[in-house]
């Protein structure tokens, strides 16, 4: 069975380690905030300029000068610090970032990703996407593994324009985990009942098969 | 003398010198952090052919979305737009002119802008459309792209609190690109929510300093909030 | 777990992993916000070869000046040196390598380092002995050089107040290089006067955000005056 | 008669106008501080990262953390700002300080400025004084005429290591007030009592004297 939006956020907090610093992407992403394991801690950095980003606001709590990436009202934990998109960018850009968790459209074997444009379609920008991919020392992308029309989202090369080049290290699918490397997805775990051949068979890039592929514990 | 009091009395006298085909700097981030009145006298003044340099370009009835309805823009220098329909249909149009920049980059061009930087390189964009046209240099074995600086005519920031010098505190996540709009800026105005005496603000934290900014003035912000999410 | 608890207890852990041949970044202007007792430490230590990057390089019995009589440093850049006789003895003598950088450009180089950016244009030094080797481009009509970010394996940096977090607070012009500093090195020890508990430094207000701080200790400062002047 | 420190200060100081943001040098260029007039407000801008420098503190006032970029103990006056090294160049470089004082060992009619550095001398550095001179509004020199030999350090060209180029605007010595455009020292001022021989006699580069040449008011 394909992972739930939920279970691949759940799949995604096993890669969180004590005292990471984190970036989450909108959509599923996002979700990663609520399975941060009890025996971690991990600070969450919102771009627009807060390193220490909490969970929304109660009612009360609104405030119009706090919000996230997403434009969403947001709170501050306790020994947050925020600051200007310069200094913000600063810290990703400059590899401080140890992890940052996004989607995207497609993904290629040489770690190329494409999450920001259709060609034909009205273009909102990219935001931060481009820094982010640039610079965390982490990326993990988050996305189903083939689109609604059952073509692979997981492809030799992009085909849409790229947002970053070379830079993800690792995706989380609703039917698998892989790590790209040496110009491959090297297929780590697999869903709970899902194939390898189902995998394979959705995957149009070159995929790396080991011998035994665990179940990923969602 | 007039010494070092920046404070104007009316929103007139705070954009005065602004001009049809001016390059307009914006802080704000979304609708967080704009300087609503100051975005509302340029509309009054139906100032045109505006390039305006802006993370965001508001929404179809607030921020510098007011400023699409009379096509008072020409082009917007921006990372994420199209929340508002007059937008898209403009866009799509080609009556506007959108040149789209990585967040993280058109924060980095403001601040070269004010610092006297004309340039610098980042690994940001490389290999990406945002590349077109631009070096390629290989540092330490990676590449990087070069990104030239902005500076504008105008600059409008959005502020906490200013002291009659110029001296600007921004309030919690409001702060986004105000700061390095307001070093960007040619003429700096500052709408801010209270003006304190000088000395009032903690010296060590001043966001932005009095030395880049022009003119204040004291605004009425309704603040809107673009998502509003909340738990329970 | 330790999540982000940074405080550590004795300079041994502070300076933990610094070796001979590293280049250490300091915080600091003349005497003024120096980091005094990890420098004591890293004398203790007599790790050798270092690159030292800081404005300046203390005086003979204080400061960075404390790292040379062992000929610990093989190298500094700095913007402004020779405070002192050990020093010159050496710079002329050649076992001390000396790489004078203007102080803006070289506040700018470690803030780019920090932030990821490895080169960047500056007017500063262009038709100056500064500009020897080095890229001249034109922008506008004017040339700039071009100059290449820092980063060390090692930062150390004074600062007022810290939580355990590593969120840090300068005092007055104690401030300084320190913030760039700190952004600049691979593993960053502040050496501060005060540990507060998080939530007691206001989120805005925030000099060094802990995301670029590893070590945090609390140390005794001397804060020796370098020249006092005072009016009647 | 030569001008003395002090009234090379006084005239330096007529210079100031009205909310201007000013950096003065060592030496001479302090003591412009002490002669601002009373119908104007400056603002002085140190290096180190002080906006509002204010005058040396009293015994009781003396604190190690602020000090100027000459590393004195200083004051700061209400309503200044207190900053970072970058953020105090980027005042400096972005053109936003209004007026730099600074003196010289040699100036050229392209106004060219030597200040840094004498071959055969042990070189301290540079300090803050290459972004200075490449990054303000405008700049004015202050020096004697000629050094103590006699020879003329209003030259044709530099002959020390340059700290910038292109970018003197004005000279105060102690002969005279000059400007420097289109290649040459435009004569403005004479000290009270000097003649313009005595002044052309030092000037090794090319000067330019108009028909009259009105005495400095110090």
């Amino acid at each position: 069975m394909s992972l739930s939006r939920e279970q691949i956020a759940i799949r995604v907090s096993q890669e969180l380690k004590d005292g990471y610093y984190v970036n989450l992407g909108i959509g599923i992403p996002t979700l990663v905030a609520n399975y941060v394991p009890d025996d971690i801690e991990v600070m969450l950095q919102s771009e627009n300029g807060l390193l220490g980003m909490g969970p929304y606001p109660t009612e009360e709590e609104v405030d119009a000068d706090m919000i996230n990436a997403g434009k969403e009202t947001v709170t501050a934990v306790t020994g947050a610090a925020i600051f200007n998109s310069a200094d913000s960018f600063a810290m990703i850009r400059g590899g401080h970032v140890d992890l940052t968790v996004l989607g995207a459209f497609e993904v290629d074997q040489q770690g190329n990703i494409a999450s920001w444009m259709i060609p034909g379609k009205l273009v909102k920008g990219m935001g931060g996407a481009m820094d982010l991919v640039a610079g965390a020392k982490n990326i993990v992308v988050t996305m189903t593994h083939a689109n609604k029309k059952g073509e692979s989202k997981m492809l030799s090369e992009c085909t849409l324009p790229l947002t970053g080049v070379n830079c993800v290290k690792k995706i989380v699918t609703d039917l698998a985990v892989l790590e790209v490397k040496d110009g491959a997805f090297h297929l780590l775990e697999r869903a709970p009942g899902v194939s390898v051949d189902e995998i394979q068979q959705k995957t149009a890039g070159k995929l790396v098969v080991p011998e035994f592929v665990p179940e990923m514990n969602v | 003398m007039a010494g070092f009091d920046k404070v104007v009395d009316n929103y007139e006298q705070a954009m005065q010198g602004l001009q049809d085909g001016m390059t307009l700097i914006a802080g704000g981030f979304g609708l967080c952090g704009i300087p609503e009145g100051l975005i509302a006298e340029i509309k009054r003044m139906n100032t045109r052919e505006l390039t305006v340099v802006s993370n965001n370009c508001g929404v179809d009835d607030f921020g510098l979305g007011i400023l699409l309805e009379g096509q008072q823009i020409k082009k917007i220098i921006a990372s994420y737009v199209g929340e508002n329909s007059i937008f898209e249909k403009q866009a799509i149009e080609g009556t506007l002119d959108v040149e789209l920049t990585p967040q993280g980059t058109l924060a980095e061009k403001m601040r070269a802008g004010g610092a006297g930087i004309p340039a610098f390189y980042t690994a940001t964009g490389f290999g990406t459309p945002v590349a077109e046209g631009k070096e390629v240099r290989e540092f330490d074995g990676r590449p990087y792209i070069m990104e030239e600086s902005i500076t504008g005519e105008f600059a409008i920031v959005k502020a906490w609190k200013a002291d009659r010098y110029g001296n600007l505190v921004y309030r919690d996540t409001a702060m986004n690109f105000n700061p390095m709009a307001a070093t960007a800026g040619k003429i700096t105005v500052a709408e801010v929510e209270e003006i304190v005496e000088p000395g009032e603000l903690d010296p060590c934290h001043i966001h932005t300093q009095g030395i880049f900014v022009d003119r204040v003035i004291k605004g009425n912000f309704e603040k809107r909030i673009e998502r509003r999410v909340t738990r329970s």
